[in-house]
């Protein structure tokens, strides 16, 4: 099978192209997604495609966007609403949380809601506090729902075909700053990447890193460094912040004993305290150290570039991290 | 009156009505002196049979119907069996919604009935991605929304009718404007208080300010609505009527607080009352007939208990069944 | 000085009551505040004291009850906002995080936001899915905001005393099955619980019980079970979710070496992974077992009692997290 | 023309209008030339003078004024220093935010300026909060908030503005409709494009559409409007615009795809060439005067850049303050 090598941006494109030629009842909501070509120029070219039916520009209503998609899904049909950010999924939250997730188990079954909520996430770029969250954690709270958030094009792809196959709800969530990051992708119109499985993406035997989506980056980048001091890193990307695949997490802490959690969100109540808490209460016979969380400082973020980057993860503070525990 | 509209047909709008009054009347008792029903959310439908009765008369069964909590009322005036509905107000297995949802959460599936809906004006947007669902696969079919009074004023209620008018959706939105949202009345909530209106801020049609307690003037309406919706799009009604009981049955003070309104409805604006004297004007001798119709209605509430009482209630299995989908 | 047994219900009307009366700056809004004397009666008679310009009914408009107060305490006033239930704050998430908690920062120091945002929480009684959360760690996730929620009418009276005074927003929560539950409260106008104080509600050397709001019923009712046993629990009371009193837990976990904690809310991206993070890192020398987590079931909670107990969290359920450890 | 404005006031007008056109310029020329603005939230009020300049020439300093991120003409209007301004275009230490609010969240506490916010529609309940603070003190003080055309088709704004409208708050709503929200035109976001009928929905003064490129006409009837707010609560104009520069410098194909409207409204709708040309008209050899008065512009901006240039960064004790208010 051909593989080639494509950003992120276009993988999702490529997902979202390919779901819509197989399935009629695919279509595309969302602000800007048309005319526009996409916020991310994520569907760019799509309207063109497809036209008016299927690839719907909205008006800034996000809770009639999120809600809509829920009532589409619902009769049948398989909305991909596209939420700009995700910090505007904050005013969606009532209808993803309340109603895309719950009216399964609300009505004993009777509705099924195939929907997927897509959102760009992450910050960096002077975007300022309003925009510059990654609250994947906080939508995970939540049973009914799926949250799935890739590192690479391949994933990317995979995964969000795999969400809009999906007869669950999925917040799909896009890292702005992988967008234009290329990889491989393999040239198979059933990529897909099943729900709840996490992948290791780089093998070692002296710490776990379990980590996400741009988290990914930064680990490869201080696993690759710490490489040179002759500590092994096991870069595992768990893909999915629901379904959690603690199995393979487990997994590979049996063998490397230590961990140290990276994500691009908040500290507080976050991806790193469920993974640490899964790990400690699990995992107690095999720790050989506490496990470190890596993650933005707990701070509404700055405008200023200089500021705004000190409060940013990155591979230095991964290093660190590990080397606390080793 | 009535002009086209069979015997036949108000007798049946006179049974549904009547059922609803005695269903209502029946889950208050459950609640309070029976203890058989233990939900505090318990929301009655009783002063706003005429609502929904001559609305729902309008539609087909390829049409859809969706609501708030105060949907007992609704369900059995879309034609769904009272026994399972019962069972759901008890939290049983054969409920409707299997013992989950309760009373804020009927549905049937099979009735195109999409449920209630306890977030106030969270099914709003629901209406209209169903309905995006009938333009895009061109099935002809229309939604009908109720929205409370109260629930106009949620950003909910102005992003989803925004929507819908945009996309020009077939959707009949019809506001039951009972005057009040738990204890907050209408002018103390907006400076409009003629909540038609406020289709224009959406382009849809304003087909204006109906007496909901008049079935015979409710369908008249709707039926033009539905029939515009289908066609071109959105429409707005506001239909007058009243809420007999306390918001919930969490509301004791309710029926002191407001006793002569509530006097002065039920004695001169009774909605099947109304429905019984035009009846009685129109067909000599129907006395007999509505006394059975009535009694019917009883029989059948009464059974529905029996069943929801011999049902057996949900288990674990039931309790982790439906979190998803299996895939 | 005298103290008096009342309900929760009624020291928080006190606390409401006597800041009005201290601060004409104080005013109430919310859905059914006055008219109706509140849907929990926690406003009971306070119309009535203060009139309308005080004690404001408002329509169903979550984003612009939770809006409107961030502006009103923007301009100097000290609002306290009923969300009637924490469930219809997901409404009001964008304001609350957005708003209220960013704009001190965002602005450089330059507005202050001395807004309170009441909500009952908490499940059990049949509310079903849409109205049964307790989620207080999504909220406390985000820097800017103070996150609150009391287990004893003093607490309640003190906490809520405190949060009206303190310049900073505060979401307060209180336990709906709490509302009812008498306790002692000394009759001092000046009670002030400060802000970020952990509260030991039961001393004992076996085992740390970490919890918070309807937690501590239900750890203490086990306490006193596993008492008879020979089992010694203390029962920390959390009070804050932000800010969180690590110390306080730090110390007793110094002594127990072993911790229990117990929620009402969902397992995942919750209060017990933050609590057990945050004891296997800094507290990995005293640890003797494994932390435990006691919480909701991961389900949408269903309407019928049978199951709905069923998922709720109980005292047995916290003697049985203890004894795996102890 | 101008019955009763001064030549000094119009003159004042010209001069708010030319610098902030061209800060606006400088700070593109910033971006994409000099990359000494870096942020790529930056939303230019180029077109839009006249109606900032106009409305906020009605208010006293104890009034209010609430924007969105389309804030910098706003804040010059309202009388913010330049220099500061600028300075936090770059993140600096002295911007008016500290460096931490960027171009989106300009404020100053001092003018009664709260600011501009970046979530759409975010910043409309504040105004009602603000406003209601006026009410409660009686300060007599009135509240502008201005509101984007696409921010009218979300929650908060009907929210927001229907609160304000059963409230009898004091805040003069003014819809800067420029015809499109990022690529949406307003006809594709809602089925009722005369956006000032939106008041009916509220039960507040429509006060109908204006001429937004005519800051008399804006000034006018912004005028009547603050005096009626002050005693009668709330109102809603629409005021007419046009959007000079892409919805921010993100937005690069935004001259090609709308060239020909754009030349329409720059060679014969601008704000600043309309009063120009009124006041060549009005006042003879008045030509050296604005000749003047660009320049002075232009030095200013020069002098803001400069400041800004030379301004510190904010540090890491900059980063960590302000979380919280000490106490
Ligand atoms: C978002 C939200 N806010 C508040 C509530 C609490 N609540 C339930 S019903 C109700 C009143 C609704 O009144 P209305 O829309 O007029 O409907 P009615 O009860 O009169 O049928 C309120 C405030 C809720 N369920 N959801
Ligand atoms: C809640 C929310 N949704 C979406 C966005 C992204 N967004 C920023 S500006 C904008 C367009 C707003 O248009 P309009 O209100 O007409 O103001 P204009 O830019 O024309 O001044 C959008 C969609 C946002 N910032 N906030
Ligand atoms: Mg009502
Ligand atoms: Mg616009």
């Amino acid at each position: 099978m051909a593989v080639k090598n494509i950003p992120m941006r276009e993988a999702l494109r490529q997902a979202l192209y390919e779901e819509m030629l197989r399935d009629e009842r695919v279509f595309i909501m969302g602000q800007e997604v048309g005319e526009w070509q996409g916020t991310h120029r994520v569907t760019m070219g799509l309207l063109n495609e497809f036209g008016k039916k299927r690839v719907r520009d909205t008006p800034i209503s996000e809770m009639a966007i999120a809600g809509a998609a829920v009532g589409a899904a619902m009769a049948g049909l398989r909305p991909v609403a596209e939420l700009m950010t995700i910090n505007f999924a904050f005013l969606s939250l009532d209808a993803i949380i309340n109603h895309a997730a719950k009216i399964h188990y609300m009505f004993n079954g009777q509705f099924k809601v195939p929907v997927v909520f897509r959102a760009a996430s992450g910050w960096g770029n002077q975007a300022t506090a309003t925009h510059s969250h990654t609250p994947e954690p906080i939508f995970a709270h939540f049973p009914g729902l799926y949250v799935g958030t890739p590192s690479t094009p391949a994933d990317a792809k995979g995964m969000l075909k795999t969400a809009i196959r999906s007869d669950n709800p999925v917040l799909f969530t896009e890292s702005i700053a992988l967008y234009p990051k290329p990889g491989p992708v393999p040239d198979d119109v059933d990529l897909l990447v099943p729900i709840g499985k996490a992948d290791i993406k780089r093998e070692g035997k002296h710490v776990t890193i379990a980590t996400y989506a741009r988290g990914v980056e930064w680990s490869l980048a201080a696993a690759k460094e710490l490489e040179k001091e002759g500590i092994e890193c096991e870069v595992v990307d768990m893909r999915w912040l629901r379904p959690l695949d603690t199995a393979t997490l487990f997994e590979s802490f049996k063998k490397t004993n230590r961990c140290v959690v990276v994500e691009e969100s908040l500290p507080m109540y976050s991806f790193g305290s469920e993974i640490a808490a899964q790990l400690q209460e699990n995992m107690f016979d095999y720790m050989d150290a506490p496990i470190k969380r890596v993650h933005a400082m707990d701070v509404p973020l700055p405008f200023a570039r200089e500021i705004e980057l000190m409060a940013l993860p990155n591979a230095q503070k991964v290093i660190n991290a590990v080397k606390e525990i080793i | 009156m009535a002009k086209g509209i069979s015997k036949e047909q108000l007798l049946n709008w006179y049974h549904q009505m009547v059922l609803i009054r005695e269903f209502e009347d029946r889950c208050d008792h459950l609640y309070f002196v029976d203890k058989k029903i233990t939900g505090v959310y318990l929301h009655l439908y009783s002063g706003h049979e005429a609502t929904g009765v001559g609305a729902l008369a309008t539609l087909g069964p390829q049409d859809h119907v969706i609501t708030a909590y105060r949907d007992h009322g609704i369900a059995i005036a879309r034609g769904v069996d009272p026994k399972p509905l019962m069972a759901e107000m008890m939290g049983k297995r054969t409920g409707v919604s299997g013992g989950k949802g309760g009373s804020m959460h009927l549905a049937s599936r099979e009735h195109n009935f999409w449920g209630g809906y306890a977030i106030v004006g969270g099914h709003l947007p629901l209406a209209t991605g169903i309905a995006l669902e009938a333009q895009y696969n061109e099935t002809g079919a229309v939604v009908i929304s109720f929205i409370g009074d109260g629930a106009t004023n949620n950003g909910y209620f102005h992003e989803a009718v925004n929507m819908a008018g945009a996309w020009k959706l077939p959707v009949v939105w019809i506001i039951e404007n009972n005057f009040v949202a738990m204890g907050t009345r209408v002018e103390d909530s907006t400076a409009q208080t003629e909540l038609h209106k406020r289709a224009i801020a959406y382009g849809i049609k304003d087909m204006g300010r109906i007496n909901g307690q008049d079935v015979i003037e409710v369908y008249e309406t709707v039926k033009e609505a539905v029939e515009y919706a289908r066609t071109n799009g959105s429409v707005l009604i506001e239909s007058l009527t009243y809420r007999y009981k306390g918001h919930g049955v969490s509301d004791k003070t309710y029926s002191e607080r407001f006793a002569d309104e509530l006097r002065d409805y039920q004695e001169n604006r009774d909605p099947i009352t109304l429905l019984a004297n035009r009846l009685k004007k129109e067909y000599k001798n129907i006395e007999p007939e509505l006394e059975k119709i009535r009694a019917e209605a009883v029989k059948i509430v009464d059974e529905s208990v029996e069943f929801a009482l011999n049902s057996p209630d949900p288990t674990y299995e039931d309790l982790i069944a439906h979190i998803y989908v299996e895939e």
